[in-house]
């Protein structure tokens, strides 16, 4: 069982990582892998739960997250694109037309 | 059926109506035939009714109109109602007022508000008439409001002028004052006995219904009304400004009718009164100090009408301490006799100045007694009626007074002694004007002296009715008349020979004050002017009518203005309130920007947001685990 | 024909939507039309009304949203009859009244008004509280499209200042309603927002308390009482015309019939609680409106103001619990929708032909507008109270019926006592800032900033006659109207009176 | 396979259908077409057929445990469904292509799913599948520079809100073992602080799909960015099922204690944030956008309320403010650059050119401040009427007084079409066929609750 205390405590510090790391970080395409880290440390503890409670359902919704995940920076990367070729910048601190 | 003091009160409508609205386009002539007219009418229909108040057995007539307002049992009442009391006044109110009417056909010919004229002053009688033969308190507040109307519109007859128009204004708002204490005296009366008819609250005095404090307070109450009304202290100063109107105005309204109003309202209910001799108490000390205290201030007014409505003002002190001695028959007895020979001042004066082209001023007249004789005459009788020359009508009523303020149960003998003076300045005050005005040598301005001219008929005539008035009316006994309503107080035992002593004491001061006033102003001397060179503060203090009215100005108006406009208008309403509102206004607004500022665009602020949300709501629930 | 009454002028505005823009005429006169029509209605409806019955007649009940209990709920009593009939009154002389002076936006403004008229007499008959709170509300946009499209020049500050000043309250109200609705369907298992099932309540009294104060919030600034007054100068001053008289002559009575109608007999403990403050106010109002009327140079500012005192009394009159007190507010409330309503009028007169509301700049107008100064005259001294005419009868059974309330409370309370003597002093000072209006404006030297004027048209003449009239009917007769009222109001007593402890006065 | 399979969900069917013929139209044609008829045909036999499902009562679990369809969801769904109607329209009037209105049917069969979860598995991917076709609709629904910026922020913001919840779902997992609503409902009851996480995880990810303070960042943004057909899906259609989902994880069950002071503190927070910073908003989307995020507080305080009025609530709710909206953007000038045309400078005066949009737009404004008696009062009242019922009336009053601070800046809007001179270089403000279309069905539908709330609330 102490396993499964330091692996969630694992999980819990993917997720949080991956939230300060969007955070802090100014690269548009790091504040992505943060977010892919953040998922990452959600679907760790998934494993665990599912593991532990034997439950279908929760495997399903493992591989559910990995199709959002994917769909997120399918979506995402195209975005940064279309951003990055207009002001040739990653900073998101570039991007503050939208405001007020 | 016949309904004759509905009649009475409604033909003087009845000529306001056709006068107020159709006026302008009826023509003279026919303005002048309902103006005058229909209260001729009224007269004669009053005086039919009051014989047949006679014929009956003395019991009142009574004419119930409509029920004014409702209440589940109660009801206030709209009717009317006849017994002596208000027989004596119909008469003088339609009498008089009908003379007054026909002598203003003369005074107003030609002045482009005629038609205006004869329908306020057919208005002023419909409500006098209310007044004086309403049942209810409610109908005689009525009236008393509604003469109060006519009033405000004659004083500011011609309104282009606003020192006119002010006056008719100080008069209204005067007598407002007055009418909140009449107001509070009948809702106390209300609220005590649940009734507001006249009858029923004498009755019900009578039988012991209503206790001595709340008659007290009833009584002063409503006379605070009555001090607005008739000009007593501390509301006279409306009354010499009201001369601003036509002069008919003045003798009508402001003599001989609305401002004995106030005496009839205490005689009406003498019943309370008479249970009360705190409240009479009260009527009797501002009475006798009305009345010196008019009469110091006539003495030395130099504006003819001026001079009459002070001692008007006197001559209503005078009724009120009559009132207030608890001798109410003999206050409308002066009423009667002072609405007679002051309607001839007034109309005398009102001829003067017609004759003089509007000169008001006794400093540029005299000499007018060969000038206009019939004026001269008749003026020159009321005034020996006024200052109570025997056997004139003014001598009866004024005589009695002074007796019961002497011999009164409720008298004493400091009110007679002040009583007596006034009596004096009064006879002095009055030759004063005669011989100003009439016996010493003309004054005028040349042109003025060249245009002078007897007045027409339509008013000489008037003059002379009234002046006879004025010489025979003394023998009308009316307070014998009234006696079974208004039972004459009892006389304080050991003074009952003085009544003979008392005569002729008031005889003596009667020409005591012709002599002065011969002394003083007759001759070519003048020691007039040194008299009032020697005692110049007082005299200043008299002539400026001992600043009352700078002093309410001051105290009074100046004061709620301030408050008004610097305390309640600029600190409650601006600052406080408004101020209170614009500072929530801008604190929104305020804080609208800095929200608005939080939201600068940069997507990793709104990350910590979001991070703050989260710590925030784990933390939140965690301690309630 | 209740439903019409009270539909009417929503078809109206329906109908003016098809009306071409261009024809100001069409829409001036269908106005003028419906609103003639639904007098004539309300005429009659008052004329069948039955004075023997409390209970409500030509009643209306169809569910709305049964789910809550809320239902279209309409009816006449004696509350409310003289109320519709004033608004129903009032309403083709507005219309008319704004003839010459609203020449932009005629269509939107008719509508406007047409919508307004709506929602008054429906806030007046609603008697479901749900709907009550709808057409209490559904007044204010009307009227602030109509004070800050056609107002004066600093009309945004003053629409705004209304709304969100009204809203305030209301919103307090809204949630006092959802409560009662609450406390209701706990109690009785029912849903129900029929406001006569909600006068017995039975609430603790911090609850009633609670309850009453946000309702009286919320009708206290409408009335309005001193303090929460401030926005009425302004909303007056910079309303036009037909927005000041229906303002001053519907609007404001809203407030007082709030009171009378839902405040204070359906939480009658809490009211008596807060009766010595509802009564202080009215008479502070009385004095304070009286003395700021007296200091201002504005001819708007001093009705406005005016207004403040006025509807002082009707409040004092309520609060008595006396039925003297009760009736006379109650006339003290058409009154003055008369009075007010035909001063605005006359105001706005002289307005269209000046351009200036500064009584500095007139004087003579008795000279200059001989028929003006007629009319406007008696309509000062009806202000003021004069006897014979409407405002001596409301404020004098307001008055008479405090003073007699407070008479007998005496051996417990001398304070109502010394409030209604307090509140007669109003008297003196209403006669004061009237006759300096009145003299300044008619007497005096003849000026004014736009000569010639020309005189009253017979439109302006035939409103004004009307106005005037019922005045005096009023004045005269106010019998047959206490009588139709009089049941309803001493139901109103009656209960008010039940929360008294025994020994009490009746 | 059963029969169920195929009628319980048959709205869904209809729009897979749609998307399908959309998507055979896009590869099979050379020259654009008009994807407009396709895609309204299909949302409208969606929405008929929920409608349909609803009339009959049909209850049933098609996929036990997974999928629930009764008729409280097939009304909510129909809710959902009308008001893509409108949005449609719009997007036909901005001459929107085949992908759009695929993206579109796609999010709008997430919608669907939402409402109709039985677990939290299919909680989660239908709001994934809500959510992620928006991302891009966001782009491709415009022709801004700035829609990009605005859907990264979204995206980013979005995602970490996804991570949230399916922390809170594993949470979940862990706590009860199972991922059933009543496993989740259950934790939300009790006190054990592994599930209390959850819940609060699952809660604030909810929060911030529909923007609540402080996780409303994103909103503003997002709104302004992109083209006014977005915009208003977002402001109605998403933001409806958001709160669908939120009245479905919660049903049935009462809020902790812990959670009730946390859930209206922040519910209060954002009717009032929302409120205030809206008031000197110069662009009508980011003022609706502020607007949205009051009455999103104002949507979360039936949690507070008795779990037995949620769903009805709600769903009125988010008709009639989704109506309000929808009716707000119909009205706007529909020429004009897509960044400028909502700006409010453009409506100066607008009663002047186009009284009957202007006189719209303000039924739409006072709807959404809940003046009677327009829909939107009706609305507040029973969402606070539910919350004074489950004894929170100091809440309720909070909340009513915030939704006070919201009365001026719709107002503002009022002033600005009725009593503002038109402004000297104005614009072309004139409007289209197919957005007047939009308002004048949005209308139909407000004066219909209008008038009969009664009627629609009994079939709730």
């Amino acid at each position: 069982m102490a396993d499964t205390g330091m692996l969630l405590a694992l999980a819990a510090l993917l997720f949080t990582i991956g939230l300060v790391g969007i955070l802090v970080r100014r690269n548009l395409l790091v504040m992505l892998m943060f977010l892919e880290l953040m998922l990452n440390g959600v679907l760790l503890s998934l494993a665990i739960f599912t593991a532990h409670a034997g439950s279908a359902a929760g495997a399903v919704l493992i591989f559910l997250a990995f199709v959002v995940a994917a769909a997120e920076v399918a979506i995402a990367v195209p975005l940064v694109v279309l951003l990055a070729r207009r002001r040739r910048s990653l900073d998101p601190g570039a991007y503050m037309d939208l405001r007020g | 059926m016949t309904l004759p003091l509905t009649t009475i009160v409604l033909l003087p409508l009845l000529g306001f109506l056709v006068n107020g609205l159709l006026g302008p386009r009826l023509g003279t002539r026919l303005v002048t035939v309902v103006g005058c007219g229909l209260p001729v009418l009224a007269f004669l229909v009053a005086v039919g009714a009051v014989m047949q108040l006679e014929a009956g057995d003395g019991a009142a007539l009574v004419e119930t109109l409509f029920t004014w307002a409702p209440f589940g049992e109660r009801s206030l009442d709209v009717a009317l109602y006849l017994d002596r009391l208000s027989a004596v006044m119909v008469l003088v109110v339609t009498g008089v007022g009908s003379l007054i009417h026909i002598y203003s056909v003369g005074y107003m010919k030609g002045d482009e508000g005629y038609a205006r004229y004869f329908a306020y002053l057919n208005l002023f009688l419909f409500f006098m008439l209310l007044l004086v033969l309403g049942r209810s308190l409610l109908v005689l507040f009525v009236g008393w409001e509604g003469v109060g109307l006519a009033s405000y519109l004659l004083i500011g007859f011609w309104f282009d002028d606003p020192a006119k128009a002010a006056a008719g204004k100080k008069a209204f708002i005067t007598n407002r004052v007055g009418d909140a204490g009449f107001l509070l005296g009948m809702f106390v009366l209300y609220a005590a006995l649940g009734t507001l008819e006249m009858d029923a609250v004498n009755a019900a005095a009578a039988d012991g219904l209503l206790p001595a404090a709340t008659a007290t307070l009833v009584g002063v109450l409503l006379f605070v009304g009555a001090t607005g009304k008739s000009a007593q202290i501390p509301l006279h100063v409306w009354l010499p400004d009201a001369m601003a109107g036509p002069t008919p105005v003045s003798a009508l309204i402001h003599a001989a009718t609305m401002v004995t109003a106030g005496v009839y309202l205490v005689a009406r209910l003498a019943g309370v009164y008479q249970l009360s001799p705190e409240a009479s108490l009260v009527l009797a000390v501002v009475g006798v100090a009305t009345a010196f205290f008019a009469a110091t201030v006539a003495l030395v007014q130099t504006d003819i009408k001026k001079v009459l409505a002070y001692s008007t003002v006197s001559q209503l002190g005078f009724m009120v301490l009559a009132l207030g001695v608890g001798a109410h028959g003999v206050a409308v007895f002066h009423l009667v006799t002072h609405a007679f020979f002051k309607a001839c001042l007034f109309l005398g004066a009102g001829s003067v100045i017609h004759a003089l082209g509007g000169e008001q001023d006794l400093r540029r007249m005299g000499g007018l007694a060969r000038r206009i004789p019939i004026t001269f005459v008749t003026f020159a009788v009321a005034t020996a009626a006024i200052a109570g020359l025997p056997p004139l009508a003014g001598f009866f009523s004024k005589d009695e007074i002074l007796w019961f303020a002497l011999a009164g149960e409720q008298g004493g003998l400091l009110l007679f002694l002040v009583g007596a003076v006034t009596a004096f300045l009064t006879s002095l005050y009055m030759f004063r004007l005669l011989w100003l005005a009439f016996l010493t040598p003309s004054r005028m301005a040349p042109e003025v002296a060249a245009h002078v001219h007897e007045s027409p008929r339509s008013m000489t005539g008037v003059l002379v009715v009234l002046a006879l008035l004025s010489a025979l009316g003394g023998f009308i006994a009316v307070p014998h008349y009234l006696e079974g309503l208004l039972p004459l107080p009892a006389v304080a035992p050991g003074r009952a020979a003085w009544h003979l002593p008392l005569a002729l004491f008031a005889v003596a001061l009667a020409l005591g004050g012709l002599a002065a006033a011969r002394h003083l102003f007759g001759g070519e001397a003048r020691p007039a002017a040194a008299l009032a060179a020697r005692l110049a503060t007082l005299h200043r203090v008299l002539t400026n009518k001992y600043y009352v009215d700078e002093l309410y100005e001051g105290f009074i108006h100046r004061p709620l203005v301030w408050v008004a406009d610097r305390v309640l208008l600029r600190v409650v309403d601006r600052l406080l309130m408004d101020g209170l509102l614009h500072g929530v206004a801008s604190l929104a607004r305020g804080s609208a920007r800095a929200l608005v500022r939080v939201q600068n665009g940069q997507l990793q602020r709104y990350g910590w947001l979001v991070l703050v949300g989260l710590g925030a709501g784990l933390l939140w629930t965690w301690p309630h685990v | 024909m209740l439903n019409w009454v009270l539909f009417l002028p929503l078809l109206g505005a329906l109908g003016l939507t098809v009306v071409p823009a261009h024809r100001n005429d069409l829409t001036r006169g269908l106005t003028l039309a419906v609103m003639g029509v639904q007098f004539v209605l309300a005429a009659w409806l008052y004329g069948q009304f039955q004075a023997a019955t409390g209970a409500l007649q030509f009643e209306t009940r169809i569910p709305w949203i049964p789910q809550w209990g809320v239902y279209y709920h309409v009816g006449l009593d004696g509350l409310n009859l003289l109320l519709v009939l004033l608004t129903a009154f009032l309403g083709p002389l507005v219309v008319a009244g704004a003839f010459s002076a609203i020449t932009t936006g005629v269509r939107l403004f008719y509508a406007m008004v047409l919508v307004l008229q709506f929602a008054m007499v429906g806030t007046f008959l609603a008697q479901d509280l749900f709907l009550f709170y709808v057409f209490w509300e559904a007044m204010l946009i009307p009227m602030f499209l109509i004070i800050g499209i056609w107002g004066g020049e600093r009309r945004l500050y003053a629409t705004f200042k209304f709304v969100l000043y009204t809203a305030f309250g209301s919103i307090l109200m809204l949630a006092a309603v959802i409560y009662i609705a609450y406390t209701v369907y706990t109690a009785t298992g029912v849903p129900s927002f029929a406001i006569a099932d909600l006068y017995r309540g039975g609430w603790s009294l911090e609850v009633q308390s609670l309850l009453l104060a946000a309702f009286a919030l919320s009708f206290a600034v409408k009335v309005p009482m001193v303090p929460l007054h401030t926005w009425l100068p302004d909303a007056h001053v910079e309303a036009p015309t037909a927005g000041s008289v229906i303002l001053a002559g519907v609007l404001l009575k809203m407030g007082t019939y709030g009171f009378l109608k839902l405040g204070l007999p359906m939480f009658p403990e809490a009211a008596l609680l807060f009766r010595p403050v509802l009564m202080t106010l009215a008479v502070v109002s009385i004095i304070y409106g009286a003395l700021l009327a007296l200091v201002q140079e504005d001819i708007k500012k001093i009705v406005a103001y005016s207004s403040i005192s006025h509807l002082g009394y009707v409040m004092l009159g309520l609060v008595s619990y006396d039925l003297m007190g009760i009736q006379g507010g109650i006339i003290q409330m058409v009154s003055h929708g008369l009075i007010s309503g035909g001063l605005f009028l006359m105001v706005g007169m002289i307005y269209e032909r000046c351009h200036s509301r500064d009584l500095a700049h007139y004087g003579g107008l008795a000279r200059l507008l001989p028929g003006y100064a007629v009319f406007f005259m008696l309509l000062t001294l009806a202000s003021v109270g004069l006897p014979s005419t409407s405002g001596f009868t409301g404020e004098f059974l307001a008055l008479l019926g405090a003073f007699n309330a407070g008479w007998a409370e005496l051996p417990h309370a001398t304070w109502p006592l010394a409030l209604a003597a307090t509140a007669v002093l109003g008297v003196v000072l209403g006669a004061l800032y009237m006759l300096r209006l009145a003299g300044r404006l008619l007497f005096g030297p003849a000026r004014a900033p736009h000569l010639p004027l020309a005189g009253l048209s017979r439109r302006e003449g035939a409103i004004l006659t009307a106005l005037v009239a019922a005045i005096f009917l009023i004045g005269l007769a106010p019998g047959p109207m206490l009588e139709k009222t009089e049941a309803s109001a001493l139901e109103i007593q009656s209960i008010l009176n039940a929360a008294r402890p025994a020994g009490g006065t009746p | 396979m059963n029969l169920d399979m195929l009628v319980g969900l048959l709205p869904e069917h209809l729009l897979l259908a749609g998307i399908l013929v959309l998507l055979v139209t896009e590869l099979a044609t050379r020259h654009a077409v008009s994807p407009l008829p396709v895609a309204l045909l299909a949302v409208a036999a969606a929405m008929a057929a929920a409608l349909g499902l609803a009339g009959e009562g049909y209850t049933a679990m098609p996929f036990p445990e997974q999928f629930v369809m009764d008729p409280g969801r097939a009304v909510a769904k129909a809710v959902l469904l009308g008001l893509a109607l409108p949005v449609l329209l719009l997007a036909g009037e901005a001459r929107a292509d085949g992908r759009f209105a695929m993206l579109l049917l796609s999010s709008l069969y997430g919608a669907c799913l939402v409402v109709s979860a039985g677990n939290l598995v299919t909680l989660f991917l239908g709001l994934e599948l809500l959510s992620l076709p928006v991302y891009a609709l966001m782009v491709v629904g415009s022709r801004r520079p700035e829609s990009a910026e605005a859907a990264l922020k979204y995206l980013v913001l979005g995602g970490a809100g996804s991570a949230t919840l399916l922390f809170g779902i594993s949470l979940t997992l862990g706590a009860t073992g199972s991922l059933s609503m009543t496993a989740f409902t259950g934790a939300a009851a009790g006190p054990e602080p592994l599930a209390m996480a959850a819940v609060t995880l699952v809660l604030a990810a909810l929060m911030l799909k529909a923007a609540l303070v402080p996780f409303h960042g994103w909103a503003p943004d997002a709104y302004a960015g992109t083209g006014v057909p977005v915009t208003a899906y977002m402001a109605t259609v998403i933001k409806g099922a958001v709160l669908l989902a939120l009245v479905g994880v919660f049903e049935g069950a009462r809020l902790a204690p812990a959670l009730v002071g946390l859930t209206a503190t922040l519910a209060l927070a954002s009717a009032v944030w929302g409120n205030l910073a809206a008031m000197g908003q110069r662009g009508l989307r980011r003022m609706i956008a502020y607007s949205s995020i009051a009455h999103a507080g104002f949507l979360f305080f039936v949690l507070l309320g008795e779990p037995a009025g949620r769903l009805e609530a709600v769903v009125f709710y988010v008709l009639v403010y989704g109506l309000a909206n929808l009716l707000a953007f119909a009205c706007l000038p529909s020429r004009g650059d897509e960044g400028t045309r909502d700006h409010l400078d453009r409506l100066r005066g607008l009663y002047r050119s186009r009284p009957a949009a202007a006189i719209l737009l303000a039924v739409a404004m006072l709807s959404l401040a809940g003046v009677p008696p327009l829909p939107g009062f009706v609305a507040k009242f029973f969402i606070f009427k539910n919350v004074v019922e489950a004894g929170y009336t100091a809440w309720a009053v909070a909340g009513l007084l915030a939704s006070y601070l919201g009365l001026f800046f719709y107002l503002r809007v009022i002033r600005i079409m009725f009593m503002e001179e038109p402004a000297a270089t104005k614009g072309d403000t004139r409007g289209g066929v197919l957005a007047g279309v939009a308002g004048v069905v949005c209308v139909a539908a407000v004066a219909a609750v209008t008038l009969f709330p009664g009627w629609l609330l009994a079939r709730l």
